[in-house]
């Protein structure tokens, strides 16, 4: 019975649906974009009537915002944070720096491209995003989330190498004392 | 040559053949020690029988010698104890000084408790008790380590207790002519009213000096953390409990005869009360197992002494049922930290982290016994506490009540401080090299630590001894026929079931554990203590995240008013003159039993002069 | 002041400015005992913070020290110049420990070897293997290219000196031309 | 046999119907701080979703045998209180009264208290077992709290017992409908004394130091997810309603239906949930020592009623 299609089909879309209206976001306040979460989270523009709401570890959160640039050493603790998340678990990139380092584009500790070295489900553009634009970003993430394709986990699970040799590019020696990704 | 006397040679002698074996070559002394403890061990349990009497002639004076339901309780905990005890200490003490003495000492000390128990005279008593005395005295000193501030400290308190305690035979003699304990028991009423009142008072301070009593406690910590684990857990097991066999002889025999009764046992549980909270506060501050187990023992005497002060039928049992359990646990857990100390070479919690994995066994034990001391269902710390509880709301005690719950509600800080600070926190490569105990040292503390589930679920197993016990001391019955299906109830007709309750513990913690356990067990995985949530930051490998330092500091911060006023500073002026005689005598006297004897004889002579002068 | 500090260290170049600003231009080796004699006889308690600069062109390194004296008000520049192929500087975190700061940041950014420090470990970049990133002639442009990625779509990207240039109507120098894209 | 079947199927509709009313219970009370703070705030399901998320999370980690054994402790000690609580009152004529009376009979005051605090003693050795810091950190206040609390509580309870003579929940609440009087009345300084310890004891602010999210991570559960948070979600969902019913049912008469129960233990409820939420944070100390201050002065007055009247 729990092995028929149907069934687990159905158990899915429960499960996605869930997932989608309850999302504990970690708030990794980098840069510019941390000042946006307060207002997105209280009362002006209250994104608890959506289901999200703030986890205090990485352990209990479903979603990491990133808000803003993120230089060489920040970028390791993210992905530091981003591992010790449980799946399934979603990325949601802040602004244009994390987008293509926006006016960082050409600093020499400053990283470009997010997506090298996480898998990030949704971008919100703009220098920094308002709060309305915020919330789209978070919708636009509960509806993917709600369609299953917001398959970051195992994406980056499949393409470990690739990410590892990514972030073992910027910062060789961390990489290789980090405890190995292995689930 | 009957029984007992044979019994309590076989010790002596034991002890004598230990300590010679124990020179020709160390597997000589370990065997000859087992022996000399475990057989006349079994032919107590096997030989002995309650209520035989037997008269002793020697120097001029008869001893009389005999078991009475109530020793046979106590007596069962010196000799169980005693045989886990000594098959734990053989491993324990492998490889470390000064074996013999400590062979031989342990020997002594349980044949003289035994003797205490077995003796119906104040003189054997008194002779057992002094036996008792220094040879605790040379096993808290054993490691040479505090000699001048531990060992005189000990032996300063036990002089006063010996004293008093002399004096009190010697005014019961010279006006009752005998020294029969029955004697001076059922012709208490022909005394005068000052030595009715002297006698008790006297007594009640040498037991309350053994027992750890408030005012006089300050010896206990010290000597117990000193002394080595394989012998503390005897001291705080079954050699404080001497205190508490003399005190029930005295409450129950003397002061019920007398007008002003009610009033000392007031006195008495409230500082047992007392006892109870400051010891438990003080334990919270320690850093060091020894010490909060130390404190933690003088905390639970705390309430036994406030069971027997209270004296309803209830509150005996509840006394007389901690004084068991709290050997079995306490006893277990100071053999916790002696494997502790065996394995890592430390028992400080700021240096010990994560044991859990290395010594499991060890760490079920520590739990079992810790749940049990702070009186948590379903074990038998709870029972205890659950009916002393009952008898002192039922005899009006209500703020006496309250102290206590404070005091045992506390007491879940330092068991959390103890589990926390030895098996807890992250693992270190420092300790990944230490081991189980070996199994000789393993298997008498989980003994023990069963015995306290089994106690907590079957209660009757030893209701019906102490009942017994109660019965001969006077005590009309307590009911203990009807505790047959392990039901508590008090007068008020409350009940608690503790086998219903045992089995939907057991149903739901299995029911959740597995639930936890099978849940996904594909996607959980085992990571290490180091790959915890740090905000994404590596610690390095030096780094120790674990939080051992100032580990109840918001607690200590709250109560830091209450820990200003120690007792030890009211005793320092006193304390050194006292010390500085002592080092005085210790110049003229070589610091063992001759010293004591001296001191008997000469304070005997003061005694008569002032006797004179005074009751005469 | 400047009488004072003369009399103590002839060979000191000064130069005047306005206000309660002294400058002295010191050779490197005399640093450790002016600013020692600085701190200890004329009042200049507290170090505020260590300049550098890169002299790309006079191929040196210059290190300013500002020092600031609390009870006569006088800030107190101290310049020095040291070779740029070997940069080796005395470490004076001994005079104030918090030197010890700038000389790690120095060392990093700039490469400056300071003998008998002790520094830790890395301070700001971690794991880096590069020239040090403050020195001029380090192309940063050219070092992202070759470490991280560009989104398509950026490389109409204007250089920051064209459009400075355009607007104050100054041209580049020749030798800038050579670190400019 | 078949005794103790249903007797398992009473305790399962105990266990279902007091983890639907706390859950309800958190999401209403998420919904009552967001209109408090002028937002809409979630929906009064919210929680349920939250913990059916936590529920179908698919990795997970743990750091030992302990991590496991810490989350059934605290199970044990929400589903024992549960059963021996009487739910419903035993004069109540409701078709499904008999349901409720799972273990009634079987304990008595004193055994609930130490029973309550056999859980968090378990989740403090999970959260030591974890290694982490703020968990520890979490722990020693959160017992150092219950030291504090747990003195009025048992002063107020202590005076119900000298001045009704029983110790057994059931016959206090038998007397509460004998003499017709609720016992928040009969003692007014007891129910004072017992609501402030009950400021402490469901630790919303300004006593809510253990689990600070911004400060502590959470306390004692930051390194719990998944199944973990889950287990420990309805725990607490169902040890609130145990701990709201025994209050119900010391002070309040008990219930004698569930539409009774509810907005009695609503209504309860609403104290901590009202005081905490436009409540600043305590320290440990601070809030130590303000329980040690008043509420234990009026648990003397209470007992001192007891013992006068």
């Amino acid at each position: 019975m729990y092995n028929d299609k149907n069934s687990k089909k159905i158990v899915e879309t429960i499960q996605n649906w869930a997932r989608s209206h309850s999302v504990w976001v970690l708030a990794y306040g980098t840069g510019c974009g941390a000042i946006e979460i307060a207002p997105t989270m209280t009362s002006r523009y209250d994104a608890e009537r959506l289901g999200f709401r703030g986890a205090a570890t990485p352990r209990q959160a479903d979603v990491m915002l990133i808000t803003g640039y993120l230089t060489v050493k920040t970028v390791k603790r993210v992905v530091r944070v981003y591992e010790q998340m449980q799946s399934p678990k979603y990325v949601v990139g802040f602004g244009s720096c994390t987008i293509n380092g926006g006016m960082y584009y050409d600093s020499y500790n400053t990283i470009n491209l997010l997506d090298k070295y996480l898998p990030v489900d949704v971008y919100i553009n703009g220098c920094m995003p308002r709060p309305e634009a915020v919330i789209a970003g978070l919708a636009k993430l509960q509806q993917i989330i709600r369609e299953g394709k917001a398959n970051g986990a195992e994406k980056y699970l499949e393409n470990l190498d690739w990410y590892k040799a990514n972030q073992r590019k910027i910062a060789p020696k961390w990489i290789a004392k980090a405890p190995d990704y292995n689930w | 040559m009957d029984m007992i006397t044979l019994i309590l040679l076989l010790f002596l002698g034991g002890a004598i053949v230990t300590w010679l074996g124990g020179k020709l070559s160390p597997i000589v002394g370990d065997m000859l020690f087992l022996v000399t403890i475990i057989v006349p061990a079994g032919m107590f349990f096997t030989g002995v029988t309650v209520g035989e009497v037997t008269h002793l002639h020697a120097l001029g004076l008869t001893l009389t010698w005999g078991l009475s339901p109530l020793s046979y309780l106590f007596s069962m905990i010196v000799v169980g104890l005693g045989i886990l005890l000594a098959i734990y200490a053989v491993p324990f003490m492998k490889g470390k000084q000064k074996t013999g003495a400590f062979y031989f000492n342990f020997t002594l000390s349980v044949m003289a408790m035994l003797g205490i128990l077995v003796s119906k005279d104040w003189v054997s008593f008194f002779i057992f008790w002094e036996i008792m005395t220094w040879s605790s005295y040379l096993m808290v000193i054993l490691n040479g380590k505090d000699v001048q501030r531990v060992g005189i400290k000990y032996f300063i308190f036990s002089a006063i207790g010996a004293y008093a305690m002399l004096m009190a035979m010697v005014v019961m003699n010279s006006q009752l002519g005998s020294f029969l304990m029955a004697d001076t028991f059922n012709n208490f009423q022909h005394l005068t009213v000052g030595n009715q009142i002297l006698i008790p008072i006297l007594l009640l301070t040498a037991f309350g000096v053994k027992s750890a009593m408030m005012p006089l406690h300050v010896w206990a910590p010290d000597a117990y953390s000193n002394a080595p684990m394989a012998y503390t857990g005897l001291f705080s097991g079954a050699l404080s409990k001497m205190g508490i066999y003399g005190m029930v002889l005295v409450m129950v025999t003397m002061i019920n005869q007398l007008p002003e009764g009610t009033l000392i046992r007031d006195i008495i549980a409230w500082m047992g009360g007392f006892t109870a909270a400051a010891a438990t506060l003080w334990a919270i501050t320690q850093d060091d197992g020894k010490k909060l187990l130390a404190w933690s023992s003088v905390g639970q005497m705390g309430y036994i002494i406030v069971g027997v002060a209270i004296g309803t039928p209830l509150a005996m049992l509840a006394a007389l049922f901690l004084v068991v359990v709290h050997a079995m646990f306490k006893g277990s857990l100071f053999m916790v930290v002696g494997a502790i100390e065996k394995q890592t070479g430390t028992t400080d919690f700021r240096e010990i982290n994560g044991l859990i994995r290395k010594m499991p066994w060890t760490f079920i034990s520590a739990l079992i016994s810790v749940i049990a001391l702070a009186g948590i269902p379903p074990l038998a710390g709870f029972v205890s506490k659950w009916m002393l509880y009952e008898a002192l709301i039922q005899n009006n005690n209500y703020i006496l009540v309250i102290l206590l719950f404070f005091a045992s509600t506390a007491g879940f800080l330092y068991c959390y401080k103890f589990l926390h600070g030895y098996f807890l926190g992250q693992e270190e490569p420092e300790w990944a090299h230490v081991k189980e105990a070996p199994a000789a040292m393993v298997i008498p503390m989980l003994l023990l630590a069963i015995g306290t589930f089994v106690l907590g679920t079957f209660p009757q197993l030893l209701f019906k001894p102490i009942d017994s016990a109660l019965q001969y001391v006077g005590y009309d019955a307590t009911g203990g026929h009807l505790w047959g299906q392990s039901i508590l109830f008090s007068e008020w007709g409350d009940i608690v079931t503790l086998q219903p309750i045992l089995y939907v513990v057991l149903a739901v913690f299995v029911f959740f554990a597995l639930f936890l356990w099978f849940k996904g067990t594909k996607g959980t995985r085992y990571v290490s203590t180091k790959d915890i949530s740090t905000s994404g930051e590596l610690p390095k490998e030096w780094e120790n995240l674990t939080f051992k330092v100032n580990f109840m500091q918001p607690f200590e911060r709250t109560i830091e008013p209450f820990l200003k006023r120690q007792i030890d500073k009211y005793y320092t002026a006193f304390g050194n003159g006292l010390e500085a005689l002592f080092e005085f005598t210790r110049r003229i006297y070589t610091g063992n039993g001759q010293t004591y004897a001296i001191y008997a004889i000469l304070f005997l002579a003061l005694l008569l002069l002032f006797r004179v002068n005074l009751f005469g | 002041m400047i009488a004072k500090i003369k009399a103590a260290f002839p060979e000191a170049v000064n130069k005047a400015y306005d206000g309660n600003r002294l400058d002295f231009t010191v050779h490197k080796d005399a640093i450790p005992g002016f600013l020692s004699h600085m701190k200890e006889q004329l009042g200049f308690r507290h170090l505020s913070h260590i300049a550098y600069v890169d002299w790309i062109e006079e191929n040196e390194f210059e290190i300013v020290y500002i020092l600031w004296s609390p009870q006569d008000k006088v800030k107190l520049f101290i310049h020095t110049r040291i070779d740029r192929e070997n940069p080796v500087m005395e470490n004076i975190d001994m005079i104030w420990r918090q030197a010890n700061t700038y000389q790690r940041e120095m060392k990093e950014m700039l490469g400056i070897q300071f003998p008998d420090m002790v520094a830790p470990d890395e301070f700001i970049l971690e794991d880096w293997d590069d020239i040090p990133p403050f020195r001029r002639d380090f192309d940063t442009l050219e070092y992202v290219n070759r470490t991280f990625w560009h989104r398509p779509g950026r490389e109409d990207a204007q250089d920051v000196r064209e459009t400075i240039t355009k607007r104050s109507g100054e041209e580049i120098p020749d030798f800038a031309k050579k670190y400019s894209r | 046999m078949e005794y103790i079947l249903i007797k398992t199927l009473e305790a399962m509709a105990t266990f279902i119907l007091a983890f639907l009313v706390g859950m309800t219970y958190g999401g209403v009370v998420r919904k009552i701080t967001g209109r408090v703070h002028n937002r809409l705030g979630p929906p009064w399901y919210q929680n349920f979703i939250d913990a059916f998320k936590l529920f179908s999370k698919t990795r997970g980690i743990h750091h030992g045998a302990m991590h496991f054994l810490g989350a059934a402790f605290l199970m044990v000690t929400s589903v024992v209180s549960l059963m021996i609580i009487p739910v419903l009152a035993p004069g109540g004529h409701a078709w499904y009264n008999s349901w409720f009376t799972n273990m009634n009979f079987n304990g008595d005051l004193i055994f609930l208290l130490y029973i309550m605090t056999f859980g968090p003693l378990g989740m403090a050795m999970g959260a030591g077992q974890t290694g982490n810091p703020n968990s520890s950190i979490g722990v020693t206040r959160g017992l150092s709290q219950m030291v504090g609390f747990e003195i009025p509580w048992v002063m107020a309870l202590v005076a119900l017992m000298i001045s009704y003579k029983t110790t057994s929940v059931i016959d206090f609440m038998n007397i509460q409908r004998e003499t017709g009087t609720w016992l928040m009345f009969a003692n007014p300084f007891a129910f004072i004394a017992a609501v402030l310890a009950m400021l402490g004891m469901f630790r919303y602010s300004p006593f809510d130091i253990v689990g600070a999210p911004t400060e502590l991570a959470s306390g004692p559960v930051s390194e719990n997810g998944g199944k973990f948070l889950f287990t420990m979600m309805s725990s607490g969902s169902v040890f609130t309603f145990a701990k709201l019913v025994l209050y119900v049912d010391l002070f309040m008469g008990g219930a004698n239906n569930l539409v009774m129960l509810v907005v009695k233990t609503f209504l309860l409820y609403m104290i901590p949930v009202l005081y905490g939420i436009v409540s600043p944070r305590y320290r440990t100390e601070q809030a130590v020592r303000w329980f040690w201050g008043w509420p234990t002065f009026i648990g003397l007055l209470a007992i001192l009623y007891a013992v006068m009247f």
